[in-house]
């Protein structure tokens, strides 16, 4: 391509979309240059999956034109995108768990033979090729519903690399990934950054959705800012100093621990300064939660850890290796686990979520679209539905509500923790990313939970919320709240944890604590070869 | 205009017309048991002649007919059909009992209303309905089954075939068939085979059951349904005797291919002609009939009268009569 | 209740009732009714003819007689044959004819919604299922198998005399659990072989119909205290038969209740919007389900209880294909089959939207074989209408 | 294809077709069948009684006969009466009887399969249509309608003598065409007013039935053309009549093709896996629901056409309840109502297991009472075996 639309390979003019009444774009116009790798950063719900997915054709704008390449795009059109070679990498899995992995890989255009048949060895061949660039053990004829969410955010990726150039379809010249290191682990996110880096060496434009600092600054060459649909700026990330993005993009200053792993190596103790978590254990107390060899067939085997009043337990990992399943297991959601578990010395049954609420277990999942939230319910009913039995008039049959006792909870939750919605009966849908994750930490803290389960407290919620988030966290815990966090993100996980215990495979591999607790230390861990589960 | 018409005596009250001149209107409801079976289409078709016929006959009245037939057999609906016409003002109503318990507080709720009702086809004897017009359902099974024993020579296993086995009338023909081959010594009864209501589901099952229990030399069919179709009995009439109800015109073929030897008929037009024209005696002419249960003889259909039995379905057909 | 009645959902369909309601009495125009004219005791009747000569009733013929004459204590009055009354001899009673609106005469109105009560009572438990994401096509076999066995057990343990304290209960208990019987079988089986509740149902629908047969050998049981029938159940008040719908009401009214106001009916919502989300907030997801589906069983229970008293009979064929008529009428009544949505009055007003349409076509003298199509249109026309509207108003 | 058969899904329910098959055999023993022996042309036929001495045949009493003897050209044939023959005058033939398995009887295994074809051709398509978490309950009357229409055409545009070459493709033809109208109109509503299905087709199933009834005002409509009926449809192939059969075959294995094979197929699996990721990766949703809804109402009319030719008549019932068979045969086949899953091959077997059980109830004399408690217990307990397999197998 010649210089002259080097800077302008891809550009979005004045492209508004509105949602009945939410304006999820109003007027944004933005450029994105071949070869470069761009950042759109903004808080949840400022409209970067709907920039994302109105480039990749998957929404019409209501006004606004985009052009590739000099050549206008028809909007809204799937296929003249996809011929234009613009490829999407979605935020919420978007695929078919009762498909092969190479029929997920080839959607779009799978390859044909005679009378509309698949061509199915070339599809195969094209699938491998593509998904074991990233993941050699992947087997692309097997159903997709049987691989981890981690690797299947992988496929996702891989579908998005075809080039179906010689074939007279269209290589990829731009790919929008939306957040896609959420569901992978520290490993998988490194590789995927390099595989993001030597795609734009070879000329394509990254337009690249995230909400870890981190990648933005090791990664990216520029970074454009959207709040609240309108855009901010376009900034180059060399020089470019975190608290001015965040300032950008939430409109008032925070600091946040991953800033400061740019600056410092990633070590515990100062990561806490800065974002304002009090570093001494003062405040920890005696074992609240004891659980021993929890084994689970093929997930979990011999897992034991303890939690003490006050104190967090980080959980480190890779994806697959038994994170969620753990806490599964401690909440009594694995009808199939064993071992044993004992809450303030008082054993619980295995396999009985409602004996493990009772008792004060609470557990934030690690998919809030399927594991979290109920979206024909208000966010009122969505806080109290795990306490609304214990508040009710059991004796009165189908136990009658206490509605004003419910609502008084509600209300002093919101106002606590924040959750910003319209009306206290407004539909999760019509809240941001962040504040559902608000929401649902907000409907297990509380004085009836002893111990809480966080499992990627703040998947895909933007850096302002997150601080937020960690401080309510901290908050709790220097009440008294013990808490057992899960999370892929190394800074937050260094940073909120007393301790931190790795899995792998399903097995303990070690606990770092104090000066110990590095990235390196913990990747090791997690890396560290285990029997198979 | 019906309405116009229903308006009429109030009207001629106010023009203070004299009372035989009176153009008088008669509504009457005729519930059937249920649209999908055949035979009630031929009832449908006597009642709207019937209605014509006395329309044109008695100068200065008019009868009508408010024709109400649940879609399939369900009781409660024509229940709720007796109750809703004489709410509507109707000066009769005739039925076909679905099931006799179940009418009989809607029929009693329409007499005490000065809606006279008479039956056909199945009674509700303990009900207050003033006349009943047909053929007992138990007596068209013992017909059936005397029809089939004399052609079986007396000798034989019988299958018989229902349909909806919770359906009255069916249980009724089906208890008539028992009853008279109890009396049969030579006659053993295999067993009562039940399929769903429609020809192709009939003729599947009386073949499997032919097939796999070769020695049945006699069919007694409690309804018309297999030979709504071409050739239902092949694989049967070449090893039994079939006798059926029903005499509609594709059953018919089938007697005169001599692959049914009989066709034991109820007088369907006659269901719907005569219960009018009862109503109409009750209302216009005040008349009560002589006596409250007017039985109808069955018409018997074998191969020598069959030709001019066929001729009935010239008139009695819906298509051909509208 | 109020407050919900005014919510989007259920006035949409209230609208669509007015409307339909304003449009058959508009368009239906009046019928000839009769009234029951009494003859006090021991007054004397004569009919004369046109020419005015009186003679005892019965002497001249029907279309001789110009009317009739009654003398009892004072004045006679006179009653003409061509201003349309008739004097009924058995009853020794006349009857007179008014002109009334076809639609909207209080006889036809009770009637309407009585019709659509037995429908509507099961359509609330209906509701509940489909909130659940779930279907059941038993229902109408339930309610056929709950009505005979009741109607076996007040034959076994009544007689004409049995007081309405002794048989009302007896009816409604018996036919109840029979119904939560079989209601709660379909729910174990459900939950515990975790199979699909259309063919859990489809099976239980025919096996349930089976068992009618083989208990009544295809006859129909009846003959009950007057004081379950005309008693009770078909009490006459002010000339209609309004028991059916008092029971409709009340079982709409506890059905919202229930479904909105205690734990069990929000956690139904929970489930069905989102079953794994239910799991992780540790509702009883299995526990419930049993429960939602021996609630629908006994209320298709309770329904044929009322049947059986309103009626005074069982027969085997009752509720037949019954199953479809109440999924009709809880999604008119706004509930999605996707699960998470739904309204128990949504339910019953659906299932006097359903008997409105069935009225209209005989207000308006429709020949009857246009039936199966109307029905057929007009059911999707009114959830298309319902959806259209939820679709633009906040769901809920 | 073979690979297919062999794998999991279908597996598991040859494995049950052919257990039921055994256990019909092993305890539905033996029966006595009559077979014919033509006598030959100018042959002499004689009885004779016990003592041997021959009279012309008709003279002595059957009673008294011992047995015939025929003299062709040749040395003369006995058939004692004592060994099961029996002479047939009027046939001008001789019965004799042979002893058979009553299962494993040709006659009736080709029965069997013929009863499930009609239901197997229909269940074909809706399998399609369970793969995108959609349901069609409207199935039946499209099967009617078409076979009515069918069957018009036919009447009009042949007569006696027309030959096979016209009325075969006229009736399939037309057949095919009206269902596959009705099935479009169908998608087209689904997919255009975004109404679930369910709700569609229980509107559209009601309509259709109506339209039959005023179409033919309730009386069937038969006379083909011979070469419509005996001479293709019910074509006797060595004492069978399996063309219907064949149709069943052929369609299981175009749609196994279909679904298996082509891209849309596959996009139909993609589609009822998860649809917003269907829409995402361009897959024509919208367009494919409409096709996938028509291709059932083509073969509901391909199997009304069988029908009509196999028993020369169609009449306004045809495929009533039908729906609720073919959607039985489709779980029972392995398909999955959360959608995503099944098997057209699967269910043409499905279509088989539910007739193999009404078979069984004959075949084992079991009381015909019975009939509906053992068909809804068997398709339930089908689903659950069938499922319990793919629940431990890694599902597809
Ligand atoms: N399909 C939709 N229908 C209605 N509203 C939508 C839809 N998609 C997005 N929105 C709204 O548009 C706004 C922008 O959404 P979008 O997903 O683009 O935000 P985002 O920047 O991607 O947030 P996050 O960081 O949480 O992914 C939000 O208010 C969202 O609720
Ligand atoms: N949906 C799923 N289907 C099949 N197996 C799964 C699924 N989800 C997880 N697993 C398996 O369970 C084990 C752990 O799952 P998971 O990936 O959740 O672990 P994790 O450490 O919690 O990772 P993360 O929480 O970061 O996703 C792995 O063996 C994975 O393959
Ligand atoms: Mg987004
Ligand atoms: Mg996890």
């Amino acid at each position: 391509m010649t210089d002259a639309n080097h800077n302008e390979f891809l550009r979005v003019e004045g492209v508004s979309k509105r949602f009945g009444i939410t304006q999820a774009l109003s007027d944004v116009t933005v450029s994105f240059r071949a070869g470069e790798v761009h950042a759109l950063m903004g808080e949840n719900g400022a409209g970067k999956s709907t920039l994302g997915k109105a480039i990749a054709g998957l929404h019409k704008p209501d006004t606004g034109t985009i052009t590739l390449d000099g050549q206008p795009l028809k909007l809204g059109s799937i296929d003249d995108a996809f011929a234009a070679g613009v490829r999407i990498v979605h935020q919420e899995l978007a695929q078919c768990p009762n498909l092969s992995v190479a029929e997920n890989l080839c959607l779009h255009d799978m390859p044909r033979g005679r009378f509309g048949t698949v061509n199915f060895e070339e599809m195969a061949r094209r699938a491998a090729e593509l998904v074991h660039r990233l993941d050699p053990t992947i087997n692309v004829s097997k159903p997709l519903g049987g691989l981890s969410p981690g690797k299947r955010q992988i496929c996702q990726i891989a579908a998005s690399l075809e080039d179906g150039a010689h074939r007279g379809g269209s290589s990829p010249r731009v790919i929008v990934f939306d957040e896609p290191t959420s569901s992978l682990s520290i490993a998988e996110a490194d590789r995927l950054g390099e595989i993001v880096r030597e795609l734009a060496s070879q000329g394509l434009t990254i337009i690249y959705v995230s909400h870890r600092m981190g990648e933005i600054f090791s990664c990216c060459d520029r970074v454009s800012v959207l709040r609240d649909g309108k855009f901010v700026a376009t900034n180059d990330v060399k020089g470019l100093d975190e608290a001015t993005l965040v300032e950008q993009m939430i409109g008032r200053r925070v600091v946040t621990p991953t800033g400061k792993m740019q600056t410092s190596g990633g070590e515990a103790g100062a990561l806490r300064e800065v974002s304002g978590i009090s570093g001494e254990h003062a405040h920890i107390g005696g074992i609240v939660l004891r659980a021993t060899s929890i084994s689970s067939p093929g997930k979990l085997r011999g897992v034991s850890l303890e939690v003490r009043r006050g104190e967090i337990l980080g959980i480190g990992g890779l994806v697959g290796g038994g994170r969620s399943e753990l806490l599964a297991a401690i909440f009594g959601l694995d009808p199939k686990a064993s071992g044993s578990i004992e809450l303030e010395g008082q054993s619980l049954p295995l396999g009985d979520v409602r004996a493990s609420i009772r008792s004060g277990l609470g557990l934030v999942p690690e998919d809030r679209r399927h594991e979290g939230l109920f979206f024909q319910l208000g966010v009122d009913e969505n806080i109290i539905a795990p306490r609304m039995p214990l508040l009710a008039n059991r004796g009165f049959p189908f136990g009658l509500r206490h509605e004003g006792e419910e609502n008084r909870v509600v209300a002093e939750k919101i106002r606590t923790f924040q959750v910003k919605a319209a009306r206290t009966s407004s539909k999760p849908s019509e809240l941001s990313g962040g504040n559902q994750q608000k929401l649902l930490i907000a409907r297990w803290m509380g004085k009836e939970t002893k111990v809480l389960l966080l499992d990627e407290p703040t998947r895909g919620i933007d850096v302002g919320t997150k601080v937020e988030v960690y401080k309510l966290i901290r908050e709790a815990v220097e009440k008294g709240l013990a808490v057992v966090l899960v999370s892929s993100e190394m800074p937050e996980l260094l940073a909120l944890s007393d301790r931190i215990m790795v899995l792998a495979d399903g097995v303990c591999t070690g606990t770092l604590e104090g000066d110990d607790m590095t990235q390196i230390n913990i990747l090791t861990l997690a890396t560290r070869e285990v029997g198979a589960a | 205009g019906e309405q116009e018409a229903s308006k009429a005596p109030a009207k001629s009250g106010e023009e203070g017309a004299t009372p035989a001149a009176a153009a008088q209107t008669y509504t009457f409801g005729v519930i059937a048991k249920a649209e999908q079976n055949p035979v009630f289409q031929a009832a449908r078709v006597g009642a709207e002649a019937a209605a014509k016929k006395l329309s044109e006959e008695n100068e200065g009245v008019t009868v009508t007919i408010n024709w109400r037939t649940p879609a399939t057999e369900d009781a409660q609906k024509q229940a709720e059909f007796v109750e809703l016409l004489t709410s509507q003002g109707v000066d009769g109503i005739a039925i076909s009992c679905t099931d006799a318990n179940l009418l009989k507080s809607s029929i009693d709720a329409a007499a005490a209303g000065n809606v006279p009702v008479v039956t056909f086809d199945s009674d509700a004897p303990e009900s207050a309905r003033f006349a009943y017009y047909g053929v007992d359902d138990k007596a068209a099974g013992v017909k059936v089954m005397q029809e089939l024993a004399q052609q079986m020579g007396g000798s034989g296993v019988v299958a018989i075939l229902s349909g909806n086995p919770n359906s009255a009338n069916l249980s009724a023909r089906v208890d008539g068939v028992r009853e008279e081959a109890a009396r049969q010594d030579g006659i053993e009864v295999r067993d009562v085979f039940y399929a769903p209501e429609t020809a192709a589901d009939m003729a599947a099952k009386m073949q499997q059951v032919q097939t796999s229990n070769p020695d049945i030399t006699g069919w007694a069919l409690v309804g018309g349904w297999p030979l709504y179709t071409d050739n239902a009995l092949d694989g049967i009439y070449e090893n039994a005797k079939v006798v059926s109800m029903d005499p509609l015109p594709l059953p018919l073929e089938y007697v005169k291919a001599g692959q049914v030897q009989v066709l034991v008929g109820q007088p369907y037009y006659g269901w719907g002609y005569e219960s009018v024209m009862l109503l109409f005696d009750k209302v216009h002419n005040g008349k009560d009939p002589a006596s409250v249960m007017n039985y109808a003889q069955f018409d018997i259909v074998n191969s020598d009268n069959v030709d001019e039995y066929a001729a009935n379905w010239e008139v009695w057909d819906p298509k051909g009569a509208k | 209740m109020l407050r919900r009645l005014a919510s989007a959902q259920e006035a949409g369909l209230v609208l669509v009732i007015l409307i339909m309601g304003t449009l058959l009495t508009v368009m239906g125009g009046t019928k000839q009714k009769q009234f029951r004219i009494a003859i006090p005791e021991g007054a004397s009747i004569v009919e004369y003819d046109a020419s005015g000569s009186e003679t005892p009733p019965g002497t001249i013929s029907l279309q001789q007689i110009a009317g009739w004459r009654v003398t009892g204590d004072g004045s006679p009055t006179t009653y003409a044959r061509d201003e349309g009354y008739s004097y009924n001899a058995t009853q020794r009673a006349f009857f007179g004819r008014k002109t009334v609106s076809k639609f909207l005469d209080r006889e036809n109105l009770v009637l309407v919604a009585k019709d659509a009560s037995f429908i509507a009572i099961m359509a609330v438990g209906m509701t509940a299922v489909i909130v659940l994401a779930g279907i059941d096509l038993s229902v109408g076999s339930i309610y056929g198998l709950s009505a005979l066995i009741g109607a076996m057990a007040l034959q076994k343990f009544t007689n004409a005399e049995t007081g309405l304290l002794l048989s009302v209960p007896l009816g409604i208990g018996i036919c109840s659990l029979v119904g939560l019987a079989c209601g709660a079988v379909n729910g174990v089986m459900i939950v515990g072989l975790r199979v699909h509740p259309f063919v859990i149902t489809l099976g239980t629908m025919a096996a349930y119909r089976g068992l009618i047969f083989v208990i009544s050998g295809g006859q129909s049981v009846g003959n009950f205290p007057e004081s379950f029938t005309s008693g009770f159940f078909k009490a006459e008040i002010a000339g209609t038969y309004p028991v059916p719908v008092i029971f409709m009401l009340v079982v709409g009214a506890i059905g919202m209740f229930v479904l909105s106001k205690t734990v069990v009916g929000r956690q139904v919502y929970a489930i069905g919007g989102n079953e794994t989300a239910a799991k992780y907030a540790g509702i009883p997801v299995g526990k419930d389900k049993v429960i939602v589906y021996a609630m629908l069983g006994l209320l298709a229970g309770l329904s044929a209880a009322v049947y059986l008293g309103y009626l005074g009979a069982a027969e085997p064929n009752a509720g037949m294909t019954y199953e479809l008529k109440v999924i009709a009428a809880t999604v008119i009544g706004g509930a999605s089959l996707m699960g998470g949505r739904g309204s128990a009055i949504g339910a019953v007003l659906g299932a006097i939207v359903i008997q409105l349409i069935d009225n209209g076509m005989i207000i308006l003298e429709i020949d009857q074989s246009f039936n199966q199509i109307v029905m057929g249109v007009a059911i999707i026309i009114a959830v298309v209408i319902d959806q259209a509207k939820t679709r633009f108003a906040p769901k809920g």
